[in-house]
């Protein structure tokens, strides 16, 4: 795999740097004037260490994966991976990005898993004009007040996955109910959406209860939920939050007088942890590892033989990445100079993707399905599609 | 401290004329590189002055930072100020007036308790900013205009340009240095390292040493927010994690790193580090191994850090920061 | 010898007491000092001597009574203002600056009486006065030699003289020095007691000491206290002849 | 908010407060015997909590996994203190919070090396696995009930040693004077060795212990590290009572500002730890001026 590590880019760039001082600067321009053979840099900006380490390899590995189903190529020239550790710290995130973006000066940017990264990256791609494509991060911001043209988004706004389970669960029945989720920006945007469509159709939300990220201890909440009975729980969580927060809502004996949902985050990636805990619990997502279509089927299969490990929804981001990359160049041969065609045919692009085909809104936001599944037997089955083609509605992005 | 060893000092000068020079041969990225260590180095000075010379292990330094950050924000997006002639004081006022409110407190305690006092200050404000969506919550806020300096509406420096924002960073590095070793020169620099080496005596002598060591506190809290104020214009972002309990470890790192207590120590440590950082990172996914072997072979070797190892390749034996 | 003429009472103790649990380390102990004087206390260990001197300095606040300078009551005010009004005090166990040089240490106690340290700006070696000060300090110890030496490095007995320069540097008028002499060799000792006995010439001395020749060769008046109390105050010959002294002290030391 | 409500949080708190005191125990035990301030108490909570999931893997048996696995925390306990923290005795609280902090680097690398980056659960043994139900609605899982009576059964443990064994003697003699100890010809080198290894199986055990409760997954120690240090200094550094009240009253504070004002439930502790240093800057029972 033409992985390179930045170490190498670094030592030339002194080298060129003392070349500059020496007074004998070599100004290089696009690397497409050298021939066709010249290396695509891909600037990728993912978690390698901590928490979200294996959301960071699964996105690279998908979706350099995607590039080489097609040949390892974009538009015909090999590429070059530039990989920068986020950390997901987004006090680390704008010099993180200048290091790609200004220093490694790469073609194309992907990235991050935390939307604080995220923000912090869009402020300085905005500027810059690198095109980027976020892989992971729902922060609506990114395709709202800071929508650009230059950048895209594969994976999903925060709104997008929680807007279609307010009608569900009233369909349902559940009209009181209680939501629950960290006290952080994403947390915040996932409740905020579910209550829009859910009080807006004659929900009431009974209490909105926010733990302090990332504070794992619920048992006080799970009491009082349990005091307030409502009809259902809306809840989002991730990673270990989500595993101890199904399994504590189970073990207090919730599970079966209060039906729980939420985003689909909350079993995503977590069932095995979680065990028979997570039963029944009905979430909604952009995807599921069990969606029956043949791209999905071929996608997993390809990427369980090149990594050895199981696909999930964050796999399928990053291969869409890929895939959204490979149109944008082969649209333009390769020439990464041809910037505006290169953004055009992105945002035209309709992708046959693992979670479905999608297309792109204007504000370069996936448009696409949100499914309704509930866990049977350890898997996210699929029940439905909660809303068809949903689009984020933008609010505040300028590009027409 | 009174007077550097003479090969330090050259090299301190040498280390400023290639800083002076630096911009006319960089690339851009180095250029901010640089800015970036720069505005780590005034942190690590500010630092150095609670830690080194009196004795305060602040492990809440970031808050400050971090603050500064925050508050230029809002003082941008609310009050509409970009001029750095108001932007700047208004910062370094709500740093102070910080430092005083969480120095009063603090400073009633000492070692490991004032360690923790000050953590939890610092997790406080963290928390704060985290949770509050006035400030964006955990995605942070943007600074979307740097600031300028204009003279009856005459723009003469706009920080957009990097240039210039690397000379003022440069600039505010040598004014931190020369203030804090001004500081350390002087009457309440001396009282400042007799209250470290033995508080009560210094008390028996008939110093109120805690109105001193909260001066001290709110001067390095305010030196912390000039830092903060440029780290958070350099890129136009602030969010909590500025303010967390692991950026006040790294400060802490570079401090120790480079040397406590000799000013131009931590200086080194922030160039020394960063740029180690910046190398490993791109050599191994497991860098932070690196990093973790490399401070504790600093801790047991080196516990003078870089400093003393210049100090002791001219002296033979550790530098002692006498007032 | 001291001036005995205008013998007013410049501190006094009135009622002062120090409860530490049950047990009473000073108990309801009224004292006046005379200005100008020497003035010793002595008594066996554990009598509460150190604790009085501390709650006159400042150091711990008492249980119950008052503490009075020249008329000012000064109960409970912390160490610093207490300093500041002119009381200096060394410490049984040696109380200094180890890491800064003999003339740093005196520099420190003689940069106290500016009226303020919150001087940013100018570098402190201009200020001459306090300079001259802290020289004068450590020439009136007997270690003008040693100015540029690190107190760490000393020995004992010249730490024991560093404590008493510091004290004079600060320019107090009474001083309170315990067990100056403590741990010192016998030379030291009689160098010390030479420079006591020079600094009770516009001193007021408050002194604890063991060594009851040192005592009774300097001393004006002594205190002897027991139990944290007052036993016995008068003149030498007073308490050389005095039975209980005798019996509740000065016995009971025989058997130590 | 009525009585049964009222009663059931203070059950969520004092059990809160019970696993607190476990971790923190060990803390203020390295602590106040040592000296030293480990901030890598949080990764030997980690590493206990992903070897139970491991060795539950393995065997099949919690009980069995904690068996095996303690043994081994304790011989990564004695590997630290023998390579790192012995040389830091005499050293400056800085350097020692310097050094568990490249400590915590490393460990945290560790775990990701042997067991990746994935969440894991792990099961409740099945003997455990019953529910109390409390209210209609509620019921209270047994093994959270067994996790409170082994902290309890731990703490009366500690209290056996501390105050009835010989170890236990120069343990309590350690903290009061390391002087006295020497004199008194102990081998304080391997007083130390043991303490500090047995903090760590501390520290390792309740990971182990709250790892059916908590799943497992990387970051998991600086969580637990953070809300430790601040159970430790309101009780006083170095008292393991100060640890069990600190633990409870931070139980009742997390709960209960939880519950009543989210809005500043991540401050909440934080503010508890400052008022209580206002007001005691030693803690609340310790006696020693660290």
């Amino acid at each position: 795999m033409p992985i390179k590590s930045i170490s190498a880019a670094t030592r030339r760039r002194f080298l060129k740097g003392a070349a500059a001082a020496a007074g004998a600067a070599v100004f290089i321009p696009a690397p497409f004037a050298i021939g066709q053979a010249a290396k695509v840099k891909l600037g990728v900006l993912l978690p390698y260490s901590g928490t979200y380490a294996a959301l960071g390899h699964n996105i690279t590995d998908a979706m350099i994966l995607a590039i080489n189903e097609a040949g390892g190529t974009l538009g015909g020239r090999p590429v070059e991976y530039v990989k920068v550790d986020s950390e997901a710290d987004p006090s680390k995130a704008a010099a993180n990005t200048n290091k790609l973006v200004v220093g490694e000066k790469v073609d194309f940017l992907t990235g991050p898993v935390h939307s604080g990264v995220a923000m912090a990256m869009a402020k300085i791609v905005r500027e810059e004009g690198t095109i980027t494509v976020v892989s992971n991060a729902g922060a609506d911001a990114v395709t709202r007040e800071m929508c650009a043209a230059n950048i895209f988004r594969t994976s999903f706004s925060n709104w997008q996955t929680c807007f279609p389970m307010g009608p569900e669960m009233l369909k349902r029945g559940h009209k009181r109910v209680v939501s629950i989720t960290w006290n952080y920006a994403a947390g915040q945007e996932m409740i905020g959406a579910f209550r829009e469509s859910f009080a807006a159709n004659g929900g009431t939300i009974v209490k909105e209860m926010l733990v302090p990220f990332p504070n794992v201890e619920f048992q006080a909440l799970l009491t009082e939920i349990a005091s307030l009975k409502p009809d259902a729980v809306f809840s989002f969580f991730a990673g270990g939050g989500a595993v101890k927060f199904v399994k504590d809502y189970a073990a207090a004996g919730l599970k079966t007088s209060i039906p729980l949902f939420g985003s689909g985050f909350l079993t995503d990636g977590t069932l095995p942890a979680q065990g028979a805990a997570a039963e029944g619990i009905v979430t909604t997502l952009h995807y599921a590892d069990s969606l029956d279509n043949p791209v999905n089927k071929k996608f997993r299969e390809a990427f369980k033989k090149a990594t050895n490990r199981d696909a999930d929804v964050y796999a399928v981001q990053g291969y869409d990445t890929g895939k959204l990359l490979m149109h944008g160049m082969t649209a333009v041969k390769g020439d990464t100079g041809a910037k505006k065609e290169i953004m055009a045919a992105m945002r035209g692009a309709t992708l046959d993707s693992p979670r479905g085909k999608f297309t792109f809104s204007k504000a370069q936001n996936p448009v696409q399905d949100i499914y309704l599944r509930e866990v049977k037997n350890g898997d996210n089955v699929v029940i439905g599609v909660a809303h068809k083609a949903l689009a984020d509605p933008a609010r505040g992005c300028t590009l027409a | 401290m009174t007077v550097l060893p003479r090969l330090v000092l050259l090299l301190l000068l040498i280390g400023l004329a290639a800083l002076v020079v630096f911009p006319f041969f960089a690339e851009r990225f180095y250029l901010q590189l640089v800015t970036k260590i720069m505005v780590t180095a005034i942190l690590a000075i500010s630092l150095d002055l609670l830690v080194g010379y009196a004795g305060m292990v602040s492990f809440g330094h970031a808050a400050f930072f971090g603050l500064a950050g925050y508050a230029l924000a809002v003082l941008q997006r609310d009050f509409g100020l970009v001029l750095l002639w108001t932007t700047l004081p208004a910062v370094l006022a709500v740093c102070g007036v910080a430092a005083l409110i969480v120095g009063w407190f603090s400073i009633r305690t000492s070692g490991i308790y004032f360690i923790m006092i000050t953590l939890a200050f610092a997790q406080m404000l963290y928390y704060y900013f985290n949770d509050s969506r006035a400030f964006g919550g955990s995605d942070g806020m943007f600074i979307d205009t740097k600031p300028t300096i204009e003279i009856f509406g005459f723009e003469l420096v706009s920080l957009r340009n990097r240039i210039a924002f690397y000379y003022v960073t440069l600039g505010a590095l040598v004014a931190s240095y020369l203030i804090v070793r001004m500081i350390l020169l002087s009457p309440f620099g001396r009282v400042i390292a007799a209250i470290r080496i033995n508080e009560p005596r210094a008390r028996a002598l008939g110093y109120a040493t805690r109105n001193y060591k909260l001066a001290c506190f709110v001067i390095a809290g305010m030196l912390a927010g000039l830092a903060g104020y440029l780290g958070a214009a350099q890129y136009g972002v602030i969010n909590p994690a500025f303010l967390s309990w692991h950026q006040s470890g790294q400060a802490l790192v570079v401090v120790i790193l480079g040397g406590m207590g000799t000013l131009f120590g931590p200086v080194l440590g922030a160039f020394v580090l960063t740029l180690l950082e910046e190398f490993v990172s791109g050599l191994t996914e497991r860098w932070l191994v690196v990093i973790g072997a490399f401070v504790i072979a600093v801790v047991l070797l080196l516990p003078g850090g870089i400093a003393s190892l210049l100090v002791r390749l001219r002296f033979g034996r550790r530098m002692q920061p006498a007032p | 010898m001291a001036d005995s003429g205008r013998a007013g009472t410049i501190l006094e103790a009135v009622g002062l007491s120090k409860q530490f649990g049950a047990l009473a380390a000073v108990n309801n102990v009224t004292l006046g000092f005379e200005s100008g004087r020497v003035h010793a206390v002595i008594g066996p260990n554990g009598a509460g001597k150190t604790t009085f001197l501390n709650l006159l300095s400042g150091e711990m606040r008492p249980s119950a009574g008052n503490v009075r300078f020249k008329g000012q009551d000064i109960t409970g005010a912390p160490p610093n203002r207490i300093s500041r009004l002119g009381i200096g005090r060394s410490y049984q166990r040696t109380n200094i600056f180890l890491a800064l040089t003999c003339l740093e240490n005196c520099w420190i106690a003689a940069q106290s009486r500016l009226p303020s340290s919150m001087r940013f700006v100018r570098p402190a070696h201009r200020l001459t006065s306090v300079r001259e000060q802290a020289e004068r300090a450590l020439a009136t110890c007997g270690l003008a030699g040693r100015a540029g030496t690190v107190a760490a490095a000393m020995s004992y007995g010249e730490q024991r003289q560093l404590e008493i320069g510091m004290m004079l540097a600060a320019r107090p008028q009474l001083l309170m020095l315990d067990e100056p002499l403590a741990g010192m060799g016998h030379d030291e000792s009689l160098q010390v007691i030479d420079l006591l006995r020079r600094l009770a010439a516009d001193h007021t001395l408050i002194l604890i000491e063991h060594d009851m020749d040192a005592v009774f060769s300097i001393a004006d008046r002594i205190t002897v206290m027991v139990n944290g109390e007052v036993l016995e105050t008068g003149s030498i010959e007073q308490i050389r002849g005095s039975p209980a002294v005798q019996e509740a002290y000065l016995g009971r030391e025989d058997a130590e | 908010m009525d009585l049964s409500f009222l009663l059931i949080q203070s059950l969520n708190s004092i059990q809160y407060g019970f696993l607190l005191f476990l971790v923190a125990s060990g803390l203020t035990l390295i602590f106040g015997i040592m000296g030293i301030i480990n901030l890598a108490h949080g990764s030997f909570y980690m590493i206990g909590a992903y070897l139970a999931y491991w060795l539950n893997l393995k065997t099949g048996n919690l009980l069995l996994a904690i068996a095996i696995g303690l043994p081994l925390t304790i011989g990564l306990g004695l590997v630290v203190e023998r390579l790192a923290i012995g040389f830091l005795y005499s050293r400056d609280h800085l350097y020692q919070v310097l050094l568990t902090y490249g400590l915590i680097l490393i460990l945290n690398e560790m775990q990701r090396i042997l067991w990746g980056n994935d969440v894991h659960g792990v099961p409740v043994p099945d003997v455990l696995a019953a529910s109390v139900p409390l209210t209609q609605t509620q019921s209270y899982p047994v093994y959270r009930f067994f996790i409170s009576a082994a902290c309890i059964a731990v703490a009366a443990a500690m209290y056996l040693v501390i105050h009835k064994t010989r170890l236990g003697m120069t343990i309590r003699a350690g903290a009061v004077n390391r002087e006295m100890v020497q004199i008194l010809g102990i081998d304080v080198g391997r007083l130390f060795a043991i303490v500090f290894s047995l903090g760590a199986a501390l520290a390792a055990f309740s990971g182990m212990l709250s790892a059916p409760v908590n799943s497992v997954y990387p970051g998991m120690g600086e969580q637990i590290l953070i809300i430790s240090f601040v159970v430790v200094v309101i009780g006083g550094i170095g008292s393991i009572l100060g640890a069990f009240v600190g633990a409870m009253l931070i139980g009742f504070v997390d709960t209960f500002g939880k519950v009543l004002v989210p809005e500043i439930a991540g401050i909440a502790v934080y503010a508890l730890m400052a008022v209580v240093l206002l007001w005691r800057p030693q803690g609340l029972f310790g006696g020693r001026p660290a």
